[in-house]
């Protein structure tokens, strides 16, 4: 079999080396014998840097030496392949974000009150970044609490077409039937039933 | 094979090895021969037959046992360790040898099956499995053969993806801190109107040392739920307090109450 | 600009990835309103991986995925790039490995019926801890003993899509038909039928 052109041996030391590699260490993948010299290997680099025009890499060289990248026109797609899928949302995320759903507009002050703990400001914002919660006024008591309520993207989300659709809440008891109910439904908002605002069927607490 | 891959120094234990058993047909330059890098009895037996180009089939079990037992010999003499396995095949090998050296009845000649079926079973059944193994040796394998190929990516933002939430979940949150709250709410106490200790006072008023006098006769219900309460508080404490007594002469019968003297 | 074409987006892909993606993952980099079909990926790859003949890269499907890798042929000269030899495994290793991969669910005991040695505990870790095998169950019998089966990372080591990729096993011959052959050559010298064994089956290794 005929020996790989230098180019492509040079290709393929580039792609398995994972980090910049200088003219030396290339040079050092040679036996004595075959060492080519050191301008044929600018020479087969530029050769290869030009074959990467309009590919998924480009040959660049960086202060510790020559390295293939993949350009940033990529990034789009490349960064979608690097997100990391947060595992789950906290019970106390998704206890935050259930009465905000059921009762707003509410204070985190009533938040908290209901659930017997403080709400930490990384779950608000993480509320907020999902644009599932929004501030939208304050209440007219002394410190003017941000009053919150849940987004238009929050219907989306959940398939609702208004929170009407949300499941209606009799007593806390009945919301495990709920639940179960609510696994039956391939389409939530297909079996909403319950035309009034659920929060006003709440008990009070 | 592996014997005859390694190079010839007929030496072991740093002795140079002069005398080979003369039925051993192992060229001398494979003696160093790490007779314990044999994979065990069958790895041996094959490689007696193979070096000799035998059919597995057709192998002639006297010279072969006679040159395993030879091999056993050299091994013990050079204190290899010797693993039992090889010491159980030396007597099958020679179990097998006397029962194909025994002339066969004729008539049983038909049934019987060769005695030597079993172990060619078993020597074809590993052989299969060293060249499998030489297969599997011989894919391309990752990073001896063939390497990751990989180029950073130049911009190294990672975005998270927010992981996913139904609304079961949500309910089943909003049920789980609904329960709770029901263990927190308060129970609002409003001051008494009438303290407890007002009314034992009006109680003790009321009643005299001599007569008794109906308990129901000291609640008036139209002080309603709270005032009842407040007065059957005040009447326990009395009693604690021994200050008077309680009388039911029969069991349902009405209780009567009298100041203790 | 002009996006890039589907080839080149999954190369650069491929390259950032820097291990096997599923075409789930592939699909997943792309925003769902650009989500190409299934098909459209599959036919992309076929012709990406056309583009690498005679390249420093090969693009091979595993068991977990698609991967761009650098082929054997410049194994000399990556491995003069790395001090790090690749390990070299015992024939004991290889031979019990082999005996797992073709007959998983397999014993300890099994195997050691099979070698005529007992199996040594080193090798069965070494081959745990590399992820090549692992235990999937126990056979039903007096000790309850372990069943070892491999793993998709030795699928992904070894190069291979499936189990079904791994070199054929000369066929067994039942024992019928060797007692039937041992009658058929009554004389030891006579022509053995050296064409019969099983190891012309197997490439040249």
């Amino acid at each position: 079999m005929a020996l790989p052109e230098l180019p492509i041996i040079l290709e393929a030391l580039l792609l398995a080396a994972g980090e910049p590699l200088t003219l030396d260490r290339l040079l050092d993948a040679f036996p004595e014998t075959e060492r080519p010299e050191r301008e044929d290997l600018r020479a087969a680099l530029v050769r290869l840097a030009a074959d990467y025009a309009g590919r998924g890499m480009e040959l660049v060289e960086v202060a510790s030496g020559f390295r293939l990248q993949v350009p940033k026109t990529f990034a789009p797609w490349v960064s979608r392949l690097s997100e990391e899928r947060a595992a789950h949302y906290s019970r106390a995320l998704l206890e935050t974000l259930a009465l905000i759903a059921y009762r707003q507009p509410i204070t985190r002050g009533e938040i908290e009150e209901v659930r017997g703990v403080s709400v930490s400001s990384s779950i608000m914002k993480t509320l907020q970044d999902r644009d599932w919660i929004k501030i939208i006024g304050h209440r007219e008591v002394p410190g003017r609490p941000a009053l919150y309520a849940t987004t238009r993207m929050f219907l989306d989300y959940f398939n609702l077409k208004n929170l009407g659709d949300l499941p209606p809440l009799a007593a806390p008891r009945d919301l495990a039937a709920i639940g179960a109910a609510l696994e039956g439904h391939a389409d939530p908002s297909g079996a909403s039933s319950a035309d009034s605002l659920p929060q006003t069927e709440f008990p009070d607490v | 094979m592996a014997l005859a891959e390694t190079p010839a120094i007929a030496k072991v234990s740093g002795q140079p090895f002069t005398r080979i058993p003369p039925d051993l047909y192992i060229p001398p330059d494979a003696l160093e021969v790490f007779l314990d890098a044999f994979e065990g009895p069958l790895d041996l037996l094959l490689y007696l037959i193979q070096r000799q180009n035998l059919n597995i089939l057709d192998i002639p079990i006297a010279a072969i046992t006679r040159q395993y037992m030879e091999y056993l010999a050299l091994m013990q003499e050079l204190r290899l360790e010797l693993a039992a396995e090889y010491l159980v095949m030396a007597a099958w090998l020679a179990e097998i040898k006397s029962r194909w050296l025994l002339p066969r009845p004729a008539s049983a000649a038909a049934e019987e099956l060769d005695p030597r079926a079993e172990l060619v079973r078993r020597l074809q059944e590993y052989e299969r499995f060293q060249q499998a193994a030489q297969a599997l040796d011989a894919l391309p394998r990752w990073e001896r053969d063939c390497f990751p190929a990989s180029a950073e990516p130049v911009q190294h933002d990672r975005v998270r993806i927010p992981p996913p939430v139904n609304l079961a979940d949500l309910l089943e949150a909003l049920r789980e801190v609904m329960t709770r709250a029901e263990l927190f709410i308060r129970h609002p106490i409003h001051r008494e109107l009438l303290s407890v200790r007002e009314r034992m006072s009006q109680v003790l008023e009321q009643l005299d040392t001599l007569r008794f006098t109906a308990f129901t006769a000291l609640f008036r219900p139209e002080e309603g739920r709270m005032g009842i309460v407040v007065t059957f508080m005040a009447v326990l404490e009395l009693l604690r307090e021994a200050l008077l007594e309680l009388v039911q002469t029969e069991p349902f019968a009405p209780i009567h109450v009298r100041r203790r003297g």
